[in-house]
């Protein structure tokens, strides 16, 4: 009864340029990130991913340090200009901190330090702040995944590495 | 809010009593029906029995259309395109790339899938209080069992304007009409839906307990917001009465019919001299509950139907 | 036939622990040869090929009170599609005759018109089906409750309508 | 030139499948400052170990880096081996590069070369790392437990008669926790008061232990050995020292109508109450919510309404006007006992992830109870004195059907853990229905019956020898029909739908922490997980002791748990207390701030960043004494080693021991060389 139907393919949705690419990128770059993370809960959570074998990207170099209170925004200077092409500040949810109000002073002191860095031209997207607790190993593992993607579309941190070789 | 109302296929024929009530009660409830332009079928179960894209494509283009005719939300009384509208675009708001697959199908660019999707219980649930101050002939004492049927409230995630196993939208309309709700069972059980016509046996035997619980459950009347529902339990209510000493009696009402004699409208203009199951006991009671209220003179009986063939 | 499950409906059948919760509430399971949660069953041991050689997938009525109470949230509902969808695809051989008759003279009108016109649905239904005579005793009780409209209606974005249909048909998939 | 070894495990294979362990001995060799760096199958073996005593030795090292599993895990062990061979503990590190490398990459490429960037950071840490002595300080030798279920005290006896004093705190007016209420338990049937009450009053009797009844933890302060608890004693209304428990006032108290917490609802009490007639301690509590005397004085009354009790007792112990007093305790060590709460399946649900079950009526039908009201019913000291009747008309049942796996197992309801315990207390329950009424029938929805203790298959079998019919398949939907309950269900092993007319339902609900374990949780900082279990330290290797130190845990608030494995438990907890107090003083890891005196200005940022208080002022004089500056010093015993007060230092004049500045920038350098 119904007429023939002409032969058509299944609209495929061809795969989209992606767009934050900047252009000239080299396909396979790969960033470098480092992740200053609290002994008490991320760093934990990361153990608990690796328990749990949640694969995630490579990129991120971890230094374990007690608590997010003592990340001084100095180390987060120091590794972009060493050639970090992203940072990641990570510690306990707020009211779970192990020395209990550690991580409400980086809360405070990253939220100002995140506009400095804004205002020093430094792509907000390059830093993660984040809260991941000793039970959330997937979690820890979608930190680190959104970070490299959102790092790799941003491309290299040349604009600083410039800067210091002049 | 602009609704754009959605009539689906069996409102224009089958399910002729379910629009004219709406219509009915719609004016003194204030609601503007407004009829979305060239709407086309939602593909009820037939579509998604056969193909997902498909299922999700035709009522898209609906809600397409309800986004060009600038409606805020889509109003679809019928339970089963309510449903499938509704399933649409939660799946495309779920899944970008379903979406743009979508817009790539149905040719339409601008489409951003932001129009709501609303049940016609729903709408009235949310118009309890206007209902109660605008009913004429309070329906007192009427024992009313209220049928959802299985689309109305399910998926929770889809549907979500009531519980998906304890719903109370429907007895708070009731019950805003000045009738009382029971409390039975089946108020979520399948009726047989799109078996009508292809397995009318298991329609029967699923309608079948469905009445029985009603009917255990001390109910005059059933009310239900569903066409395939209205047509299983109405129009086969015969064919259930079969096997049993005494017919099952039970009219089938929608909640806008039962709504619109609480409104005093005329049960011509409700479309209830549509039914199988003549709903004049309902209709009688009514009446003798105003004359009761006002001691005024006797209603106009409703003309009597057809007599039906052997 | 799981994976090809997983690929169409994003559901893996192995999250489903067999508590029989779906079957229990299913309404047509006792018409059914293999309930809800034996074709969960079925697809995790790799022999899915079993249900299309049988009724079962098709006397479901699509009510989703499986999907509603699954403890696991495996959604029978949408692999009990996604597997009439693949048997559509492939063969229709097992849906019973009427069911099947049914389910295309409804998608043969919605092509032709965009919407469903009723009484032009009973008749080919009942061509393709070859139940010429039940209810047909009952047509001018309908008619004179001015339940029959005699005319379709084409809405006039038909071509909208039926490209859709091509779209998402697969070519020579008939609908 | 520093002459540090680098010691690479495999770990079995478990890193050596992704990461090119030679390569990165081979790698780490050739950095300057490493001495020694190779390569083992197991570093944590014996063998491993006597691997770096014998490298340090012949290689005379002065930093040892151990490239293998996570800090957690053998940080200690390998600091350990360091100092027996006369190296200072803390100058060996370990590199993490399997839980945080090996486990979590498959490209083998990119984890050696991420492993070898981590090996590397810790050995550029590791030579600016300086040789430390632990910090000794005093231990109160007194331990605080708190919950008086049977897991805590069961530690509180362990504990007392291990010689140290103990605390004991019960939010409720008596100990013994959710055990008092059950009848029997299993897998022996012994009657659970039997067994229960002589260890309450053990409890109360033993001279080493404060019973602290009615009464909640406040807050917390200090830190290992060194804790200080403020814990709020709330008002019973009753003078304790005054009342000898003959229970007059209970009798004569007008208000008889109250639901009985006790007995699940079933039972009725008084205003004035005492739990259970074995309460300890057997002292009454006036409920504030239901007396009448209370409620009108809330109204504003001039005159008391009622004070019957007041009147009835011949020693005037009842006092209305008795205030919640805070005593403050100081303790060493702490025991979290608090037990669970049973999951209910209503339409409001305590904690936003939990959802009800519509499809069971919302808890709604009359006759659906759950486990802790059967065994009310079943108890002797039950509202029905032990007979199985429906509590909604007494009637004796003669078909009960039990459901196992409500709310636990459900994803959809957000519990997916298994609460262990009831496939056995159904078992139980089947039986102890089967005894009392003969010619009843009892039915077993189940899924898989769990029964893997001693003598728990064999319990389980018996309870269907014995007739309880076992039907393998979940209850879709029940209704209430008439005088019956309508059970729709499945048996997939005969694979048939089977609808049942139940006298009575028994669901066995799920196992929950109690209500506000967060809040606690958070005053002890401690973590817990996403159900409000708390976290164990190790699940395997330190199942008693929390991530806090000195912070221990037993019984069902750490997870779902029968009797005997709370008791055990909770007797581990307290050997773990007990060699805690074994040695007067403890030892502390030396990680803790020190301030240079010569650049610190004395603006005190530190003092008021530092939450415990470490931070004191001195004053620096010339030989003539003269005031030159009064700079901060750090209180070696109350630092904890959070190091806020080094990221605040404006000139960098305070630093933590491990984790200073110069060691931070040469891990970061170390990835960019």
């Amino acid at each position: 009864m119904s007429t023939a139907t002409t032969a058509q393919q299944k609209p495929q949705a061809e795969p989209l340029a992606d767009p934050g690419l900047k252009p000239g990128v080299a396909e396979g770059f790969e960033p470098k990130i480092i992740a200053f993370v609290c002994n008490w809960c991320t760093y934990t959570g990361a153990d608990l991913a690796g328990t749990s074998r949640i694969q995630m990207a490579p990129n991120v170099r971890m230094i374990r340090l007690p608590c997010t209170g003592r990340i001084d925004p100095l180390f987060v200077i120091k590794a972009f200009e060493r050639g970090a092409d992203g940072v990641i500040v990570s510690g306990c949810h707020p009211a779970d901190c192990h020395y209990a109000v550690g991580n409400y002073h980086a809360r405070r002191r990253f939220a100002i330090f995140r506009d400095l860095l804004e205002f020093l031209g430094i792509e907000p997207d390059r830093l993660t702040f984040s809260w991941v607790s000793a039970s959330e190993g997937k979690k820890w593992s979608e930190v680190v995944n959104d970070a490299t993607q959102r790092v790799k579309k941003l491309g290299p941190f040349a604009a600083y590495q410039s800067l210091v070789d002049k | 809010m602009r609704l754009g109302y959605y009539p689906g296929c069996s409102l224009h024929a089958t399910a002729r009593d379910f629009d004219e009530s709406f219509r009915a009660v719609a004016g003194p409830l204030g609601i503007d029906l407004v009829e979305i332009e060239d709407w086309a079928c939602c593909g009820a179960t037939a579509a998604h029995n056969t193909n997902r894209l498909l299922s999700i494509a035709l009522p898209a283009r609906t809600l397409a259309l309800a986004q060009e005719q600038g409606f805020d939300a889509v109003l679809a009384p019928c339970a089963a395109c309510y449903n499938r509208l509704a399933t649409a675009r939660h799946a495309m708001e779920q899944d970008p790339e379903l979406k743009e697959q979508i817009v790539g199908i149905l040719k339409r660019p601008a489409f951003t899938n932001q129009v709501r999707v609303i049940s016609v219980v729903e709408l009235l649930r949310d118009m309890a209080a206007t209902i109660k101050e605008k009913v004429v002939q309070p329906l007192a004492d009427m024992k009313v069992a209220c049928y959802y049927g299985c689309l109305l409230v399910r998926p929770h995630e889809v549907t979500g304007f009531d519980d998906d196993e304890d719903p109370r939208s429907m007895e708070e309309v009731v019950k805003a009409t000045g009738a009382s709700p029971v409390m039975w069972e089946k108020r979520l059980e399948c009726c047989g839906g799109g078996f009508s016509l292809s397995r009318t046996a298991s329609v029967v035997r699923l309608g079948r307990a469905i009445l029985e619980d009603a009917r255990k459950a001390g109910a005059q009347v059933m009310v239900l917001a569903c066409p395939m529902c209205h047509n299983n339990l109405d129009f086969r209510q015969k064919a259930i009465s079969k096997y049993r000493e005494e017919p099952v009696g039970m009219p089938i009402l929608y909640v806008t019919e039962l709504l619109g004699l609480a409104l005093g409208l005329a049960p011509r203009d409700l479309g209830l001299h549509r039914h199988y199951v003549s709903p004049q006991p309902v209709i009688e009671q009514v009446a003798a509950a105003t004359r009761s209220l006002a001691g005024g003179e006797q209603p106009a009986a409703l003309p009597a139907p057809p007599r039906e063939e052997a | 036939m799981a994976d090809e499950i997983q690929e169409l409906t994003g559901i893996a059948a192995a999250s489903c622990y067999q508590c029989g919760k779906c079957s229990a509430g299913c309404p047509m399971v006792g018409e059914m040869d293999f309930g809800p949660h034996k074709i969960m069953r079925l697809l995790q041991l790799g022999r899915g090929e079993k249900l299309f050689e049988d009724e079962s997938i098709w006397l479901c009525l699509t009510c989703e009170t499986c999907t509603a109470r699954c403890p696991n949230q495996c959604d029978p509902a949408r692999v009990i599609d996604g597997l009439r969808e693949i048997a559509i695809r492939r063969f229709d051989t097992k849906a019973p005759k009427r069911i099947s008759a049914f389910r295309r003279s409804f998608l043969d009108q919605i092509r032709r018109n965009g919407r469903l016109f009723e009484f032009g649905l009973v008749l080919d239904y009942k061509l393709k089906s070859g139940d010429l005579f039940s209810d047909v005793t009952s047509a001018p009780a309908m008619f004179l409750r001015g339940k029959l409209a005699l005319s379709p209606r084409r809405i006039k974005g038909i071509r909208d309508v039926r490209r859709i249909f091509d779209a998402c048909l697969e070519s020579g998939e008939e609908s | 030139m520093a002459r540090i070894g680098v010691f690479v495990c495999h770990c079995g294979e478990n890193i050596s499948r992704t990461v090119d362990t030679a390569a990165v001995a081979q790698a780490l060799g050739e950095m300057p400052g490493v001495a020694h760096s190779t390569d083992y199958k197991y570093m944590c073996s014996d063998p491993g170990q006597s691997l770096i005593q014998a490298a340090i030795a012949e290689q005379k090292l002065d930093g040892v880096v151990v490239a293998a599993c996570s800090p957690h895990m053998h940080e200690k062990t390998f600091r350990r081996a360091a100092a027996n061979a006369g190296l200072n503990p803390f100058l060996c590190e370990m590199a993490n590069i399997r839980e945080q490398c090996s486990w979590i990459h498959d490209d083998r490429e990119a984890a050696t070369a991420k492993a070898i960037d981590l090996v590397r950071m810790i050995v550029e840490k590791v030579k600016h790392n300086q040789p430390l002595q632990p910090i000794h300080i005093p231990v109160t030798r007194r331990a605080l437990v708190i919950g008086g279920g049977i897991a805590g005290i069961q530690a509180a006896l362990d504990i007392a008669d291990g010689g140290c004093e103990v605390v004991l705190v019960e939010k409720e007016p008596s100990i013994g926790g959710h055990m008092s209420q059950l009848s029997e338990t299993f897998p022996t049937l012994d009657c659970s008061q039997c067994i229960l009450t002589p260890r309450m009053v053990e409890v109360y009797q033993h001279p080493r232990i404060k019973l602290l009844s009615y009464s909640e933890v406040e807050s917390l302060e200090g830190f290992i050995g060194n804790f200080k608890v403020t814990i709020r004693q709330k008002a019973r209304f009753v003078d304790e020292s005054k009342c000898n428990g003959c229970g007059d006032c209970t009798k004569k108290c007008p208000q008889k109508k109250i639901p009985s917490e006790f007995d699940a609802g079933l039972g009725t009490r008084t205003a004035i109450f005492v739990p259970f007639p074995q309460a300890v301690p057997n002292i009454p509590v006036i409920d504030r919510a239901n007396c009448l005397l209370f409620k009108g004085r809330a109204k504003g009354k001039k005159k008391d309404v009622c004070g019957i009790c007041a009147r009835t007792c011949t020693r005037g112990a009842i006092d209305y006007d008795q205030e919640d007093r805070l005593v403050t305790e100081e303790v060493g060590a702490i025991v979290v006992a608090t037990g669970y709460q049973l999951y209910t399946i209503g339409k409001i649900q305590p904690k936003e992830y939990l959802r009800g079950y519509g499809e069971y009526g919302y808890g709604e039908i009359p006759d659906v109870i759950d486990g802790l009201q059967f065994e009310r019913l079943a108890s002797a000291s039950g509202p029905t004195a032990g007979e199985i009747r429906r509590p909604s008309d007494g009637k004796v049942p003669k078909t009960v059907v039990f459901l196992q796996c409500i709310g636990s197992r459900d994803p959809a309801k957000g519990i997916e853990y298994c609460s262990k315990i009831c496939c056995m207390y159904v078992a139980k329950h089947t039986m102890l229905y089967q005894h009392k009424v003969h010619d009843g029938q009892a039915v077993v929805f189940f899924m898989d019956v769990r029964a893997g203790g001693k003598g728990y298959d064999e319990f389980t079998r018996r309870a269907m020898n014995e007739g309880a019919l076992y039907l393998r398949g979940r209850v879709s939907k029940m209704y209430r029909d008439g005088e019956v309950i309508k059970v729709v269900g499945y048996d997939t092993l005969s694979g048939e739908q089977i609808v049942l007319d139940a006298d009575m339902v028994v669901l066995a609900t799920a196992m929950m922490p109690q209500l506000g374990i967060e809040s606690l949780a958070q005053t002890l900082s401690v973590s817990y997980d996403q159900y409000g279990f708390i976290n164990e330290a190790h699940p395997k290797l330190r199942p008693v002791e929390t991530n806090t130190a000195g912070v221990f845990v037993a019984g069902a608030c750490q997870a779902p748990r029968d009797i005997p494995d709370s008791v055990a438990m909770a007797s581990a907890a307290a050997s773990k207390i007990l060699s805690l107090f074994s040695n007067a003083e403890l030892s502390r890891e030396p990680m803790v701030a020190h301030v240079n005196p010569a650049t610190c200005t004395g603006c005190f940022h530190c003092e008021r960043v530092c939450h415990f208080g470490a931070i004191q002022r001195k004053e620096v004089r010339d030989r003539q004494g003269n005031l030159i500056k009064v700079i901060a010093e750090v209180n070696e015993g109350v630092c904890q080693g959070c190091g806020t007060c080094q990221a605040t230092c404006p000139s960098k004049s305070i630093e933590l021991a491990g984790f200073t500045d110069a060691q931070v920038f040469s891990a970061i350098n170390a990835i960019f060389a």
